[in-house]
């Protein structure tokens, strides 16, 4: 298990520095960095303070050392609109963007799961076919198009909820909704097949054979088979949760990290930008790596193999 | 008589996995076989499953490249895989599989998956090669009307059929038949073996007949080799081998064998863990199971050698046939 | 060998000449729907020049926020003065181009790595599985908005971007069937037959792995509709004066309460197009592919 | 009376009948083998009878036991009928255990539902259980998982878990068939001794002859999803008279006879779809007369032993077979 959670580590990091060497690849080919972190308008002095300090003028890979160097001392950067840094901007947005993926994520798996699994222990019934045609519906509407008919029912007809910022609790149901109607429909169809695939696997029928009830053949057989592969969706909701973020934050004027990082995108705030972009990969590799790690907790067979693929 | 093809020294080792620290471990499939196979026999190489049998074939075609050890062919090296070179010699060896529907493309008639090698070798085209395509559909018991079929419209023995047709397209002298019946129903595992001996006799051809099943290599083979952990441990003529087995392990193989309408007397059951490469033990790799083995077996692994005009690799061998011969 | 696979033959796959038959033979209503709209809404990008009754930049100062039915404006028009319709032909062409590039793109360029990956092994296999990993792990918005704040917004920038979406999804499924069609299936028979790598890719594993990648590009299509326009919803795709779906929204956002029509129109098409080919995609996977999910 | 007896069971998938009315006893203590080639119905007829068929299966027919009809009755009555009464080991034994579970769980399992054993009494049980399958060191192996055994093993936990029940009879679907030779060769050994030592009936379903005929009392031969022929092993194998079961037999090489040229049976197994209106064997049979492809043979109880559906059989004395079967000696 030891050399497992290693294996997975190791790939972690990989992964972090890669997006930081992407990050850095993307800064270089836009252009000349020291306008992009201090902005168009700095005066020369302070470029030219700033070439001096990050070693501009020397070979590019001293530069990549210097400049992964400088990310794991926490520098980011300055922003441009604030003149604050980079890390606290992005730091401060963090609870209010936890307040509602949280809830969501809770919700999405809550309801998707059980929804998926019910349906694939009742093939082709009524409850099947809705399930399915509800998680259809689920995914393929748009955030932003659900959002803005939620808004328009609740909050412009109704009045029952406002339609933006961040108040008190009832502002936070609108966000929520949204972002999680979508990764309720691709939860309920994954646990759904995965369920499927499950109960036809030949343990299923030892179990049965010995005289289990139906109930303890679905609880103590099927369902933790089925939770391995429900388990790794869990790490992609993760990002769909952040990338939902961005467009939930902006329409409900939401102050977290996804309407920080459309703003500042909009405003070529570059540090803040950069800032964001790590920090978003270090929570996702993160997550992943749990994920990973739950998944080799729930299947024997991954902790005693030693090759990490 | 030459050997058409020769083995020195074959060895195969894949690596298992991946270590963070320190060299990746390794498994041995194959660990150092020397073997002749001689113009228009049917040799046969038996084992159970991590004996490294069918490893052992596919590097005798060529088809992997020794870890260490050569292959020689006609006298010649064989060349490296996926080169030119190797490529031409395609059209004088052939390997056929144990899974025919997996073998064969399911988005081509069996027509064109048969005129195939025509086509890459660049041999014939057209009308030449219809007539040809036909000629092996014939040949191997296919009827013209099913040139048109898709593989999964066929029955098993009939798609081994095509991938055996395929195989002998370009008229090749060597062929390596790896299980080509264990995925058949009894009534059909007749059948192709019929049809294998029948082609091997007319078109002169030299087989590798690689099979756990010793019933059907004892029918088809001349000659065979007995293989446990990637070593040869005997070698003779088929029925010199099955009639009278020296080494324990070929003895137990032979023993396990039901026989239909005899219930279960005499037969000797092996013990212990079945064979694994990752784990081979030291000296001769069968002395945990072997009823026979002392403390010598365990220090010495034992070479492939003659005794009383039978070759056999154990240490024992002197202690057996006193016994066998009293 | 055992009885259970009873009856012998009901898992066989399709072949090109009954394949076509048995999928029109047995296609639901819903399907057949989804089908419509689609046929619908390529046939109104390819003819947008024709079928739009006004330029989508012409305003009309005197039709300002004209509501759903007035005559020679039957969407209405937006704040501008511009016919709803209008603009609501030229987001469908330029979104669904946008869709269709991408999606090319990514199924090429993932499967292309996908088969270099199966056919060298080693280092290249290491690089190309370390990449998907990469992708994977960061939310591909978030990418792309870092791409955009990065170099600005343009449409050539924006297709390629959106060409990156989903690719390391066609590599892994490419890289897998080509291994196992490598290892003991039909492809591997056919190398030790003779042939060169380019007969064994283009004739035998790409007509044999197509089925699969055509679902998986009926994934990744509606996806790569939704990210576009979740991106020009937010004002950072197709950039003004051309319009897109997202864009046509997020433009209505703001008269979301006083002219409801101007994002009711684009919001259906999104949600009616993305529901068609998810739809098509489902049922085609059921009936091409039983064996992925 | 007979302990289980099958009546007239018939099966369909999807339209498509599979098994054609099977009949068959088996008595307390019996050892009775079903022979036959994949797709015959050998392992359905089983499935069917404990209604471990996929929900699309349409059953019809009598499967009693002790009496107790099991076709149509309620699922808790089942339940009590499979593992306690009726046990059943598996073609794959790898997949056919839980692999998240560790395998002394799944024994256990076994225990507190048919024995309410639980605790620690059930672990002893287990290992118990383990020493006797003939695993090693099962004190400290009954924590393992599944993958940390090889296939043998598995299968010999599979018999743990099935004998942890204590049933009546155990039905061994194809536990030879995935393992190697000397492994083979183990499995069957435990079997049968495992038979003597509780006295247990068996039924043994497997397409080797030479596995049936090593473990069990007598045997049927299946076709087509029917039966055959029926008879005591020695008389099976010493005189077959269906043709069917004389071309198995001569199909088979041997390996104490010389390498003589197999007498294969022509063409191949019939589509469950589309078969033949007489005697589904008549279009491979050499036997055949324009009779046997318009009507088919009942299954008949034989004046000397056995049963048999055949119209025109092989006689024990009928000199062509002899010869055919003498030139292979």
């Amino acid at each position: 298990m030891l050399n497992f959670i290693l294996s997975r580590m190791a790939r972690a990091v990989m992964t972090l520095v890669m997006v930081m060497s992407f990050a850095f690849i993307v800064m270089r080919l836009s252009g000349d960095p020291a306008t992009i972190l201090l902005g168009p308008d700095a005066p020369q002095d302070a470029i030219d303070a700033f070439r001096a300090r990050w070693g501009l003028d020397d070979p590019l890979w001293k530069q990549y050392l210097a400049y992964i160097a400088q990310i794991f001392t926490f520098d980011f950067g300055i922003s441009m609109r604030d003149q604050m840094p980079a890390l606290d901007i992005v730091l401060e947005r963090i609870p209010a963007t936890l307040a509602i993926t949280l809830p969501a994520m809770i919700l999405k798996l809550g309801i998707g799961i059980p929804a998926g699994v019910y349906a694939a222990l009742h093939r082709e019934s009524i409850a099947d076919r809705g399930v399915i045609t509800l998680s259809i519906f689920g995914f393929t509407i748009p955030s932003f198009v659900l959002a803005l008919v939620l808004v328009l029912i609740f909050s412009v007809q109704l009045g029952w909820l406002p339609s933006g910022g961040q108040d008190s609790w009832q502002h936070a149901i609108l966000p929520i909704v949204t972002l999680s109607v979508g990764g309720i429909g691709i939860m309920a169809r994954f646990s759904r097949s995965a369920m499927i695939e499950v109960l036809g696997q030949p343990y299923i029928r030892t179990a049965m054979a010995k005289g289990l009830s139906w109930r303890d053949v679905v609880w103590k057989h099927a369902l933790p088979n089925a939770s391995v592969p429900i388990v790794t969706l869990v790490g992609f909701m993760v990002g769909a949760l952040i990338a939902g973020a961005a467009v939930v934050e902006s329409i409900f004027s939401w102050p977290g990290v996804g309407r920080l990082i459309v703003s500042s995108v909009a405003n070529r705030d570059l540090a803040v930008v950069q800032c964001l972009l790590l920090v978003i990969a270090s929570s996702m590799v993160a997550a992943n790596l749990l994920v990973d790690i739950a998944y080799g907790l729930l299947d024997p067979r991954l902790r005693s193999k030693r090759s990490a693929h | 008589m030459t050997p058409i093809l020769e083995a020195r020294g074959l060895v195969q080792q894949y690596a298992t996995g991946r270590s963070l620290f320190g060299k990746p471990p390794s498994m041995r499939a194959v660990d150092g076989v020397d073997l002749a196979v001689r113009e228009g026999e049917i040799l046969g190489i038996v084992g159970e499953s991590g004996s490294g049998k069918s490893t052992l074939g596919r590097m005798l075609l060529g088809l992997e490249t020794p870890f260490a050890g050569e292959v020689r062919w006609r006298g010649q090296p064989m060349p490296a895989p996926r080169t030119d070179m190797w490529r031409r010699l395609r059209a004088q060896m052939q390997l056929i599989f144990q899974d025919p529907l997996a073998a064969l493309d399911r988005r081509m008639t069996i027509a064109a998956q048969i005129a195939e090698p025509l086509e890459i070798h660049g041999l014939m085209k057209g009308a030449e090669a219809a007539e040809r395509v036909a000629e092996l559909m014939a040949r191997v018991g296919l009827r013209p009307d099913q040139a048109d079929r898709y593989p999964h419209e066929l029955s098993g023995g009939q798609r081994q059929r095509v991938v055996i047709s395929r195989a002998l397209a370009m008229r090749p002298k060597f062929l390596v038949c790896d299980e080509p019946v264990s995925a058949l129903d009894v009534s059909i595992q007749a059948q192709v073996v019929n049809l294998l001996r029948d082609l091997q006799e007319q078109e002169g051809l030299t087989m590798v007949f690689i099979s756990h099943d010793l019933k059907v290599v004892h029918n088809i083979c001349n000659r065979v080799a007995v293989m446990y952990l990637g070593r040869v441990v005997e070698e003779g003529p088929s029925g010199e081998v099955f009639g009278d087995p020296r080494h324990p392990y070929t003895r137990a193989l032979v023993s396990s064998i039901p026989k239909a309408g005899r219930g279960l007397t005499d037969r000797i059951i092996l013990q212990g863990e079945p064979p694994n490469p990752a784990m081979r033990p030291p000296g001769c790799a069968f002395h945990p199971r072997c009823a026979i083995a002392d403390a010598a077996c365990a220090g010495e692994i034992p070479e492939l050698s003659g005794h009383r005009g039978r070759l056999t690799a154990c240490l024992k061998q002197r202690a057996i046939i006193p016994a066998t011969a009293a | 060998m055992t009885d259970t696979t009873l009856p012998e033959g009901t898992g066989t796959s399709p072949v090109k000449a009954g394949m076509v038959r048995r999928l029109r033979t047995s296609m639901p209503l819903v399907i057949w729907c989804a089908v419509g709209w689609l046929a619908a809404m390529v046939l109104t990008a390819i003819f947008a020049d024709l079928l739009r009754p006004h330029e989508i930049t012409a305003m009309s100062l005197t039709q300002r926020m004209a509501p759903m039915g007035t005559p020679g404006y039957w969407l209405g028009t937006d704040d501008l003065g511009r016919d709803v319709l209008s603009r609501l032909i030229q987001s469908i062409r330029v979104s669904l181009v946008i869709a269709f590039g991408a999606t090319i793109i990514s199924a090429v360029f993932g499967t292309t790595l996908g088969f270099l990956a199966a056919q060298f092994r080693g280092w290249v296999e290491n690089l190309v599985m370390a990449l998907a990993d990469f992708q994977a792990a960061l939310p591909f918005m978030i990418m792309s908005l870092a791409v955009l704040a990065f170099f600005g917004t343009s449409m050539v920038l924006l297709v390629g971007l959106m060409g990156f979406y989903g690719w390391e999804r066609y590599a892994r499924i490419a890289r897998g069937l080509a291994i196992s069609a490598s290892a003991q299936g039909y492809a591997g028979a056919v190398v030790q037959l003779g042939a060169k790598p380019s007969r064994v890719y283009l004739r035998h594993i790409l007509p044999n792995v197509a089925s699969t990648l055509i679902v998986s590009m009926t994934l990744t299509f509606p996806e790569i509709i939704l990210m576009e326009s979740g991106l020009s919803f937010l004002g950072l795709g197709v950039q003004p004066p051309q319009t897109s779906l997202g864009n046509m929204v997020g433009f209505g956002r703001e008269y979301l309460t006083r002219a409801p029509w101007i994002m009711l129109a684009p919001s259906v098409v999104i949600v009616l197009t993305t529901l068609s080919i998810s739809l098509l995609g489902d049922w085609l996977r059921d009936r091409l592919d039983p064996t992925i999910r | 009376m007979a302990f289980v007896s099958i009546r007239d069971l018939k099966v369909s998938f999807d339209g498509v009948q599979v098994l054609h009315g099977i009949g068959l006893d088996i008595g307390r203590g019996e050892a009775v083998g079903l022979v036959g080639e994949s797709g015959c119905g050998k392992s359905v007829t089983w499935l069917a009878a404990l209604s471990l068929l996929p929900a699309k299966a349409r059953i019809s027919g009598s499967v009693r036991i002790d009496g107790q009809e099991l076709i149509g009755a309620p699922g808790p009555e089942i339940e009590k009928v499979r593992g306690a009464r009726i046990a059943m080991i598996f073609q794959d034994p790898s997949s056919s255990l839980n692999p998240v579970q560790r395998v002394g769980k799944q024994i256990m399992e076994s225990l507190r539902l048919h024995r309410g054993l639980k605790g620690a009494m059930a672990r002893t049980e287990a290992i118990r259980l383990m020493n006797m399958v003939g695993i090693p060191s099962a004190e400290t192996r009954v924590d393992l998982y599944p993958h940390e055994f090889s296939g043998g093993q598995c299968q010999r936990i599979m018999i743990a878990m099935a004998l942890a029940g204590q049933p009546d009879l155990l039905i061994a679907d194809e536990p030879t068939t995935a393992l190697d030779a000397t492994i083979q060769a183990q499995i069957l050994d435990l079997l049968s001794t495992i038979r003597r030592e509780t006295g247990m009936a068996m039924v043994f379903i497997s397409h080797d002859l030479g596995a049936v005929s090593a473990v069990c009392d007598r045997a049927a031969v299946m076709y087509a999803g029917k039966i055959v022929e029926s008879n005591e092993i020695t008389a099976l194998f010493a005189a077959p008279r269906h043709p069917y079961t004389v071309g198995l037999l001569d199909a088979i090489p041997e390996l104490d006879v010389t390498r003589a040229r197999l007498q294969p049976i022509k063409g191949t197994v019939p589509d469950p779809k589309y078969l033949p209106t007489g005697c589904a064997f008549a279009p491979r049979c050499t036997h055949a007369t324009d009779f046997c492809t318009t009507d088919q043979p009942e299954l008949k109880r034989q004046p000397d032993s056995g049963l048999l559906a055949c119209f025109h059989p092989a006689g024990r004395y009928k000199t062509e077979t002899l010869t055919r079967r003498e030139e292979l000696v």
